[in-house]
Protein backbone atom coordinates (compact mmCIF):
# COMPACT_ATOMS: atom_id res chain seq x y z
CA UNK A 1 0.00 0.00 0.00
CA UNK A 2 3.15 2.37 0.96
CA UNK A 3 5.29 1.18 -1.84
CA UNK A 4 9.28 1.46 -1.00
CA UNK A 5 12.12 2.06 -3.15
CA UNK A 6 16.02 2.35 -2.90
CA UNK A 7 18.03 3.34 -5.70
CA UNK A 8 20.55 5.49 -6.91
CA UNK A 9 19.08 7.39 -9.84
CA UNK A 10 16.92 10.22 -9.51
CA UNK A 11 13.19 9.89 -9.45
CA UNK A 12 10.14 11.81 -10.75
CA UNK A 13 8.12 13.25 -7.72
CA UNK A 14 5.87 15.07 -10.11
CA UNK A 15 4.84 11.61 -11.78
CA UNK A 16 4.59 9.56 -8.22
CA UNK A 17 2.80 12.56 -6.73
CA UNK A 18 0.03 12.19 -10.08
CA UNK A 19 0.29 8.47 -9.66
CA UNK A 20 -1.19 8.99 -6.16
CA UNK A 21 -4.32 11.17 -6.41
CA UNK A 22 -6.90 8.93 -6.93
CA UNK A 23 -10.26 9.45 -8.86
CA UNK A 24 -12.44 10.34 -5.84
CA UNK A 25 -11.47 8.20 -2.78
CA UNK A 26 -8.85 10.15 -1.22
CA UNK A 27 -9.38 14.03 -0.09
CA UNK A 28 -5.26 15.00 0.95
CA UNK A 29 -2.13 14.22 -0.79
CA UNK A 30 0.55 15.42 0.59
CA UNK A 31 4.41 15.06 0.13
CA UNK A 32 7.56 15.64 1.50
CA UNK A 33 10.42 16.10 -0.87
CA UNK A 34 14.49 15.81 1.12
CA UNK A 35 17.15 18.54 -0.58
CA UNK A 36 20.78 18.50 -0.87
CA UNK A 37 21.81 21.36 1.62
CA UNK A 38 25.28 23.16 0.48
CA UNK A 39 27.20 25.55 -1.10
CA UNK A 40 27.99 25.60 -4.95
CA UNK A 41 30.89 22.85 -4.97
CA UNK A 42 30.29 21.11 -2.50
CA UNK A 43 28.78 17.47 -2.44
CA UNK A 44 26.97 14.49 -0.34
CA UNK A 45 27.55 11.47 -0.27
CA UNK A 46 24.77 8.60 0.83
CA UNK A 47 25.86 5.08 2.12
CA UNK A 48 23.51 2.39 3.25
CA UNK A 49 23.20 -0.70 4.72
CA UNK A 50 21.82 -2.78 1.52
CA UNK A 51 19.19 -5.34 1.97
CA UNK A 52 18.96 -3.57 5.82
CA UNK A 53 17.67 -0.27 4.36
CA UNK A 54 15.20 -2.04 2.08
CA UNK A 55 13.88 -3.82 5.45
CA UNK A 56 13.72 -0.50 7.72
CA UNK A 57 12.05 1.35 5.03
CA UNK A 58 9.13 -1.24 4.28
CA UNK A 59 8.61 -1.78 8.22
CA UNK A 60 8.63 1.80 8.35
CA UNK A 61 6.00 2.14 5.69
CA UNK A 62 3.71 -1.04 7.31
CA UNK A 63 3.78 1.10 10.73
CA UNK A 64 2.69 4.32 8.62
CA UNK A 65 -0.12 2.32 7.51
CA UNK A 66 -1.46 0.72 10.49
CA UNK A 67 -1.29 4.12 12.52
CA UNK A 68 -2.81 6.36 9.85
CA UNK A 69 -5.61 6.14 7.34
CA UNK A 70 -3.50 5.91 4.22
CA UNK A 71 -5.19 5.07 1.03
CA UNK A 72 -1.63 4.86 -1.14
CA UNK A 73 1.72 5.94 -0.35
CA UNK A 74 4.97 6.27 -1.82
CA UNK A 75 8.75 5.68 -0.22
CA UNK A 76 12.06 6.85 -2.16
CA UNK A 77 15.30 7.27 -0.73
CA UNK A 78 18.31 7.67 -2.96
CA UNK A 79 21.69 6.59 -1.98
CA UNK A 80 25.53 7.31 -3.93
CA UNK A 81 26.75 10.82 -4.60
CA UNK A 82 24.51 14.14 -4.43
CA UNK A 83 25.13 17.78 -4.98
CA UNK A 84 22.85 20.45 -3.46
CA UNK A 85 19.53 20.70 -4.92
CA UNK A 86 19.05 17.34 -5.36
CA UNK A 87 16.33 15.38 -4.27
CA UNK A 88 17.47 12.62 -1.37
CA UNK A 89 14.32 11.68 0.03
CA UNK A 90 10.50 11.55 -1.45
CA UNK A 91 7.48 10.29 0.92
CA UNK A 92 3.90 10.92 -0.11
CA UNK A 93 0.53 9.87 1.37
CA UNK A 94 -2.84 9.91 -0.12
CA UNK A 95 -5.74 10.09 2.84
CA UNK A 96 -8.93 10.72 3.13
CA UNK A 97 -8.48 13.32 5.01
CA UNK A 98 -5.86 15.64 5.31
CA UNK A 99 -5.17 15.15 9.29
CA UNK A 100 -3.96 11.82 8.39
CA UNK A 101 -2.01 12.69 5.09
CA UNK A 102 0.39 14.77 7.43
CA UNK A 103 0.73 12.82 10.17
CA UNK A 104 1.70 9.78 7.71
CA UNK A 105 3.90 11.90 5.93
CA UNK A 106 5.60 13.65 9.09
CA UNK A 107 6.02 9.98 10.80
CA UNK A 108 7.43 8.48 8.03
CA UNK A 109 9.64 11.05 7.90
CA UNK A 110 10.84 11.45 11.39
CA UNK A 111 11.30 7.07 11.33
CA UNK A 112 13.32 7.42 8.80
CA UNK A 113 15.53 9.76 10.08
CA UNK A 114 16.50 7.47 12.59
CA UNK A 115 15.41 4.14 11.92
CA UNK A 116 16.86 3.65 8.24
CA UNK A 117 20.32 2.82 7.98
CA UNK A 118 21.61 5.65 5.64
CA UNK A 119 24.66 7.97 6.54
CA UNK A 120 26.00 10.97 5.17
CA UNK A 121 29.11 12.24 4.16
CA UNK A 122 29.57 16.07 3.02
CA UNK A 123 32.63 17.19 1.12
CA UNK A 124 33.32 20.93 0.75
CA UNK A 125 34.70 22.61 -1.99
CA UNK A 126 38.17 22.45 -1.02
CA UNK A 127 37.96 19.12 -0.54
CA UNK A 128 37.77 18.78 2.93
CA UNK A 129 35.06 15.92 4.33
CA UNK A 130 33.02 14.73 7.28
CA UNK A 131 30.28 12.29 8.15
CA UNK A 132 27.16 14.07 9.04
CA UNK A 133 26.17 14.12 12.42
CA UNK A 134 23.06 12.48 14.01
CA UNK A 135 21.10 15.27 15.29
CA UNK A 136 19.71 14.94 18.78
CA UNK A 137 16.57 16.85 17.05
CA UNK A 138 15.69 13.86 15.27
CA UNK A 139 15.76 11.22 17.77
CA UNK A 140 13.17 13.84 20.01
CA UNK A 141 11.04 13.92 16.88
CA UNK A 142 10.92 10.17 16.71
CA UNK A 143 10.50 9.76 20.34
CA UNK A 144 6.99 11.75 19.79
CA UNK A 145 5.72 8.74 18.02
CA UNK A 146 6.37 6.38 20.42
CA UNK B 1 31.44 -19.05 17.02
CA UNK B 2 31.33 -17.48 12.73
CA UNK B 3 30.50 -13.76 12.46
CA UNK B 4 29.80 -12.41 9.39
CA UNK B 5 30.64 -8.34 10.44
CA UNK B 6 29.90 -5.25 8.10
CA UNK B 7 31.14 -1.53 8.78
CA UNK B 8 29.51 1.36 7.65
CA UNK B 9 30.47 5.10 7.64
CA UNK B 10 32.72 6.20 9.73
CA UNK B 11 33.25 2.91 11.46
CA UNK B 12 33.97 1.28 8.12
CA UNK B 13 36.52 4.56 7.44
CA UNK B 14 38.32 3.32 10.85
CA UNK B 15 38.10 -0.05 10.77
CA UNK B 16 39.46 0.54 7.27
CA UNK B 17 37.61 -2.14 5.59
CA UNK B 18 34.03 -3.14 4.67
CA UNK B 19 33.53 -6.02 6.44
CA UNK B 20 34.95 -9.94 7.30
CA UNK B 21 33.98 -12.86 8.25
CA UNK B 22 35.45 -14.06 11.82
CA UNK B 23 35.68 -16.80 14.01
CA UNK B 24 35.31 -16.35 17.46
CA UNK B 25 36.30 -18.60 20.53
CA UNK B 26 33.53 -19.63 22.99
CA UNK B 27 32.50 -17.08 25.35
CA UNK B 28 32.28 -15.16 22.98
CA UNK B 29 28.00 -14.47 23.55
CA UNK B 30 27.34 -10.81 22.88
CA UNK B 31 27.60 -7.85 20.38
CA UNK B 32 29.51 -6.28 23.58
CA UNK B 33 31.76 -9.52 23.79
CA UNK B 34 32.26 -9.17 20.05
CA UNK B 35 33.43 -6.01 20.05
CA UNK B 36 35.78 -6.86 23.39
CA UNK B 37 37.53 -9.60 21.25
CA UNK B 38 37.59 -7.21 18.18
CA UNK B 39 39.60 -4.49 20.02
CA UNK B 40 42.05 -6.95 21.24
CA UNK B 41 42.82 -7.96 17.64
CA UNK B 42 44.55 -4.22 16.86
CA UNK B 43 44.72 -0.10 17.42
CA UNK B 44 41.66 -0.03 14.33
CA UNK B 45 39.00 -1.79 16.18
CA UNK B 46 40.06 0.34 19.27
CA UNK B 47 39.38 3.23 17.83
CA UNK B 48 36.08 2.68 15.75
CA UNK B 49 34.77 1.18 19.05
CA UNK B 50 36.37 3.48 21.88
CA UNK B 51 32.87 5.23 22.37
CA UNK B 52 30.21 2.56 21.87
CA UNK B 53 27.29 4.33 23.02
CA UNK B 54 28.00 6.28 19.97
CA UNK B 55 27.52 2.52 18.38
CA UNK B 56 24.64 0.84 16.86
CA UNK B 57 24.28 -2.59 15.98
CA UNK B 58 22.23 -4.62 13.59
CA UNK B 59 22.33 -8.46 13.75
CA UNK B 60 20.66 -10.34 10.69
CA UNK B 61 19.68 -6.46 9.55
CA UNK B 62 17.65 -6.38 12.42
CA UNK B 63 18.26 -3.47 15.11
CA UNK B 64 19.86 -4.41 18.01
CA UNK B 65 21.15 -3.12 21.75
CA UNK B 66 24.67 -3.92 22.95
CA UNK B 67 24.00 -7.03 24.86
CA UNK B 68 21.82 -8.87 22.46
CA UNK B 69 23.20 -12.14 22.44
CA UNK B 70 24.46 -13.21 18.76
CA UNK B 71 24.90 -17.15 17.14
CA UNK B 72 26.93 -18.75 14.88
CA UNK B 73 26.36 -17.56 11.38
CA UNK B 74 24.90 -14.44 11.62
CA UNK B 75 25.46 -10.79 9.88
CA UNK B 76 26.61 -8.32 12.73
CA UNK B 77 26.38 -4.35 11.19
CA UNK B 78 28.19 -2.15 13.37
CA UNK B 79 27.96 1.49 12.52
CA UNK B 80 27.30 5.18 13.86
CA UNK B 81 23.71 6.29 14.70
CA UNK B 82 22.10 7.10 10.78
CA UNK B 83 22.18 10.18 9.35
CA UNK B 84 19.42 9.49 6.14
CA UNK B 85 16.20 11.35 5.19
CA UNK C 1 7.79 35.13 -0.83
CA UNK C 2 4.24 32.53 -0.63
CA UNK C 3 2.80 33.41 -3.63
CA UNK C 4 -1.06 33.03 -3.98
CA UNK C 5 -3.64 32.54 -6.88
CA UNK C 6 -7.27 32.28 -7.43
CA UNK C 7 -8.24 30.69 -10.32
CA UNK C 8 -10.55 28.36 -12.13
CA UNK C 9 -8.27 26.64 -14.14
CA UNK C 10 -6.39 23.69 -13.42
CA UNK C 11 -2.56 23.67 -12.19
CA UNK C 12 -0.03 21.87 -12.60
CA UNK C 13 0.99 20.79 -9.36
CA UNK C 14 4.55 18.86 -10.46
CA UNK C 15 5.79 22.12 -12.51
CA UNK C 16 4.83 24.49 -8.91
CA UNK C 17 6.89 21.78 -6.77
CA UNK C 18 9.27 21.53 -9.37
CA UNK C 19 9.83 25.33 -9.04
CA UNK C 20 10.45 25.42 -4.95
CA UNK C 21 13.07 23.16 -5.10
CA UNK C 22 16.25 26.40 -5.04
CA UNK C 23 19.73 25.09 -5.31
CA UNK C 24 21.18 24.55 -1.94
CA UNK C 25 19.14 26.72 0.39
CA UNK C 26 15.67 24.40 1.07
CA UNK C 27 16.51 20.87 2.95
CA UNK C 28 12.53 20.40 2.84
CA UNK C 29 9.96 20.52 0.67
CA UNK C 30 6.29 20.38 1.66
CA UNK C 31 3.18 19.90 -0.61
CA UNK C 32 -0.69 19.31 0.27
CA UNK C 33 -2.71 18.98 -2.49
CA UNK C 34 -6.95 18.72 -1.63
CA UNK C 35 -8.60 16.49 -3.85
CA UNK C 36 -12.17 16.35 -4.78
CA UNK C 37 -13.61 13.01 -2.68
CA UNK C 38 -16.72 12.14 -4.08
CA UNK C 39 -18.21 9.08 -6.17
CA UNK C 40 -18.51 8.79 -10.21
CA UNK C 41 -20.55 11.61 -11.49
CA UNK C 42 -20.92 13.42 -8.69
CA UNK C 43 -19.67 16.95 -8.90
CA UNK C 44 -18.13 19.84 -6.60
CA UNK C 45 -18.89 23.61 -7.30
CA UNK C 46 -16.87 26.05 -5.55
CA UNK C 47 -18.15 29.45 -5.14
CA UNK C 48 -15.72 32.40 -3.75
CA UNK C 49 -15.95 35.62 -2.86
CA UNK C 50 -13.88 37.64 -5.65
CA UNK C 51 -11.85 39.96 -3.93
CA UNK C 52 -11.86 39.29 -0.25
CA UNK C 53 -10.78 35.71 -1.63
CA UNK C 54 -7.27 37.02 -2.80
CA UNK C 55 -6.98 39.43 0.39
CA UNK C 56 -7.81 36.42 2.48
CA UNK C 57 -4.99 34.22 1.04
CA UNK C 58 -2.22 37.14 0.61
CA UNK C 59 -2.97 37.61 4.51
CA UNK C 60 -2.85 33.63 5.53
CA UNK C 61 0.26 33.44 3.49
CA UNK C 62 2.27 36.80 4.96
CA UNK C 63 1.19 35.15 8.24
CA UNK C 64 2.81 31.47 7.52
CA UNK C 65 5.74 33.47 6.34
CA UNK C 66 6.30 35.07 9.40
CA UNK C 67 5.39 32.08 12.06
CA UNK C 68 7.66 29.58 9.97
CA UNK C 69 11.39 29.98 8.49
CA UNK C 70 10.08 29.77 4.91
CA UNK C 71 12.11 30.16 1.80
CA UNK C 72 9.50 29.65 -0.99
CA UNK C 73 6.07 29.22 -0.98
CA UNK C 74 2.52 28.34 -2.90
CA UNK C 75 -1.19 28.72 -2.53
CA UNK C 76 -3.22 27.77 -5.62
CA UNK C 77 -6.86 27.65 -4.72
CA UNK C 78 -9.51 26.68 -7.53
CA UNK C 79 -13.26 27.64 -7.84
CA UNK C 80 -15.85 26.89 -10.16
CA UNK C 81 -16.66 23.00 -11.30
CA UNK C 82 -14.59 20.41 -10.96
CA UNK C 83 -15.38 16.40 -10.54
CA UNK C 84 -14.12 13.71 -8.01
CA UNK C 85 -10.22 13.44 -8.10
CA UNK C 86 -9.57 16.90 -9.25
CA UNK C 87 -7.29 19.11 -7.38
CA UNK C 88 -9.14 21.79 -5.46
CA UNK C 89 -5.96 23.43 -3.50
CA UNK C 90 -2.55 23.30 -3.28
CA UNK C 91 0.24 24.39 -0.77
CA UNK C 92 3.76 23.74 -1.07
CA UNK C 93 6.68 25.35 1.44
CA UNK C 94 10.34 25.27 1.14
CA UNK C 95 11.86 25.51 3.92
CA UNK C 96 15.64 25.13 5.37
CA UNK C 97 14.43 22.29 8.18
CA UNK C 98 11.74 19.48 7.78
CA UNK C 99 9.77 20.77 10.88
CA UNK C 100 8.95 24.27 9.63
CA UNK C 101 8.13 22.77 6.31
CA UNK C 102 5.53 20.41 8.26
CA UNK C 103 4.32 23.41 10.32
CA UNK C 104 3.86 25.88 7.71
CA UNK C 105 2.12 23.58 4.85
CA UNK C 106 -0.48 22.32 7.62
CA UNK C 107 -0.97 25.80 8.87
CA UNK C 108 -2.20 27.45 5.62
CA UNK C 109 -4.85 24.92 5.14
CA UNK C 110 -6.10 25.03 8.49
CA UNK C 111 -6.39 28.50 8.12
CA UNK C 112 -7.27 28.57 4.48
CA UNK C 113 -9.88 25.95 5.60
CA UNK C 114 -11.43 28.34 8.15
CA UNK C 115 -10.65 32.19 7.05
CA UNK C 116 -10.50 31.73 3.03
CA UNK C 117 -14.12 32.85 1.46
CA UNK C 118 -14.71 29.66 -0.47
CA UNK C 119 -18.11 27.58 -0.29
CA UNK C 120 -18.46 24.12 -1.54
CA UNK C 121 -21.70 22.71 -3.35
CA UNK C 122 -21.84 18.99 -3.58
CA UNK C 123 -24.48 17.33 -6.41
CA UNK C 124 -24.84 13.57 -6.47
CA UNK C 125 -25.47 11.41 -9.19
CA UNK C 126 -29.47 12.21 -8.92
CA UNK C 127 -28.64 15.35 -9.30
CA UNK C 128 -29.64 16.27 -5.46
CA UNK C 129 -27.38 19.08 -4.49
CA UNK C 130 -26.16 20.53 -0.82
CA UNK C 131 -24.03 23.12 0.34
CA UNK C 132 -21.02 21.21 2.40
CA UNK C 133 -21.42 22.21 6.49
CA UNK C 134 -18.67 23.74 7.85
CA UNK C 135 -16.98 21.15 10.19
CA UNK C 136 -15.99 21.78 13.82
CA UNK C 137 -12.88 19.48 13.44
CA UNK C 138 -11.89 22.80 11.03
CA UNK C 139 -12.24 25.40 13.43
CA UNK C 140 -10.51 23.28 16.64
CA UNK C 141 -7.81 22.37 13.99
CA UNK C 142 -7.18 26.43 13.28
CA UNK C 143 -7.78 27.50 16.48
CA UNK C 144 -4.48 25.04 17.86
CA UNK C 145 -2.57 28.03 16.15
CA UNK C 146 -4.13 30.75 17.75
CA UNK D 1 -26.57 55.57 4.30
CA UNK D 2 -25.72 53.29 1.55
CA UNK D 3 -24.33 49.87 1.73
CA UNK D 4 -23.56 47.59 -0.95
CA UNK D 5 -24.36 44.24 0.38
CA UNK D 6 -23.03 40.60 -1.20
CA UNK D 7 -24.18 37.09 -0.65
CA UNK D 8 -22.85 33.86 -0.68
CA UNK D 9 -23.99 30.18 -0.96
CA UNK D 10 -26.53 29.25 0.51
CA UNK D 11 -27.43 32.89 2.02
CA UNK D 12 -27.67 33.75 -1.65
CA UNK D 13 -30.07 30.82 -2.84
CA UNK D 14 -32.12 32.02 0.11
CA UNK D 15 -31.97 35.55 -0.53
CA UNK D 16 -32.35 35.04 -4.37
CA UNK D 17 -29.70 37.20 -5.43
CA UNK D 18 -25.98 37.66 -5.51
CA UNK D 19 -25.97 41.18 -3.99
CA UNK D 20 -27.67 44.64 -4.02
CA UNK D 21 -27.08 48.18 -3.48
CA UNK D 22 -29.33 49.13 0.09
CA UNK D 23 -30.22 52.84 1.74
CA UNK D 24 -30.93 51.98 5.13
CA UNK D 25 -32.17 54.91 7.48
CA UNK D 26 -30.42 56.80 9.89
CA UNK D 27 -30.06 54.47 13.36
CA UNK D 28 -29.03 51.57 11.17
CA UNK D 29 -25.50 51.62 12.99
CA UNK D 30 -24.37 48.16 13.12
CA UNK D 31 -24.31 44.36 10.83
CA UNK D 32 -27.00 43.30 12.92
CA UNK D 33 -29.46 46.85 12.91
CA UNK D 34 -28.89 45.78 9.12
CA UNK D 35 -29.96 42.23 9.40
CA UNK D 36 -32.58 43.69 11.22
CA UNK D 37 -33.71 46.57 8.50
CA UNK D 38 -33.84 43.36 5.87
CA UNK D 39 -35.97 41.51 7.92
CA UNK D 40 -38.72 43.38 8.25
CA UNK D 41 -38.67 43.93 4.00
CA UNK D 42 -39.57 40.27 3.74
CA UNK D 43 -39.93 36.74 4.16
CA UNK D 44 -36.67 35.82 2.14
CA UNK D 45 -34.26 37.68 4.25
CA UNK D 46 -35.96 36.72 7.49
CA UNK D 47 -35.46 32.88 6.42
CA UNK D 48 -32.00 33.45 5.52
CA UNK D 49 -30.99 35.41 8.30
CA UNK D 50 -32.85 32.95 11.25
CA UNK D 51 -29.97 31.76 12.64
CA UNK D 52 -27.76 34.61 13.02
CA UNK D 53 -24.58 32.07 14.68
CA UNK D 54 -24.55 30.62 11.66
CA UNK D 55 -23.76 33.74 9.46
CA UNK D 56 -20.22 35.15 8.89
CA UNK D 57 -19.82 38.72 8.02
CA UNK D 58 -17.21 40.80 5.76
CA UNK D 59 -17.02 44.87 5.73
CA UNK D 60 -15.27 45.79 2.88
CA UNK D 61 -13.47 42.11 2.50
CA UNK D 62 -12.50 41.92 6.14
CA UNK D 63 -14.11 39.30 9.02
CA UNK D 64 -16.24 41.64 11.57
CA UNK D 65 -18.31 40.09 14.29
CA UNK D 66 -22.06 40.80 13.94
CA UNK D 67 -21.71 43.56 16.56
CA UNK D 68 -19.30 46.03 13.87
CA UNK D 69 -20.25 49.66 12.94
CA UNK D 70 -21.13 49.82 9.71
CA UNK D 71 -20.47 53.47 7.14
CA UNK D 72 -21.84 54.80 4.36
CA UNK D 73 -20.73 53.42 1.17
CA UNK D 74 -19.05 49.96 2.38
CA UNK D 75 -19.07 46.57 1.07
CA UNK D 76 -20.98 44.27 3.28
CA UNK D 77 -20.58 40.50 2.76
CA UNK D 78 -23.21 38.21 4.32
CA UNK D 79 -22.46 34.35 3.82
CA UNK D 80 -22.32 31.18 5.80
CA UNK D 81 -19.02 29.53 7.64
CA UNK D 82 -16.65 29.13 4.95
CA UNK D 83 -16.08 25.76 3.39
CA UNK D 84 -12.95 25.81 0.92
CA UNK D 85 -9.48 24.38 1.44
Amino acid sequence: MIRTSVQAEAFDAAAELAALGGDGDAGALVSFTGLVRGEPGSTLELQHYPGMTERQLDAIAGEAAERFAVLRGRVIHRYGLLHPGDAIVFVAVASPHRGDAFDAARFLMDWLKTKAPFWKRETRPDGTAHWVEAQAADNEAAALWD
Amino acid sequence: MKLNILYFAATRDTVGMDGETRDFPAGVATVADVLAALEREGEQYRAAFAEPSCLRFALDQVFVGIDAPVRDGAELGIFPPVTGG
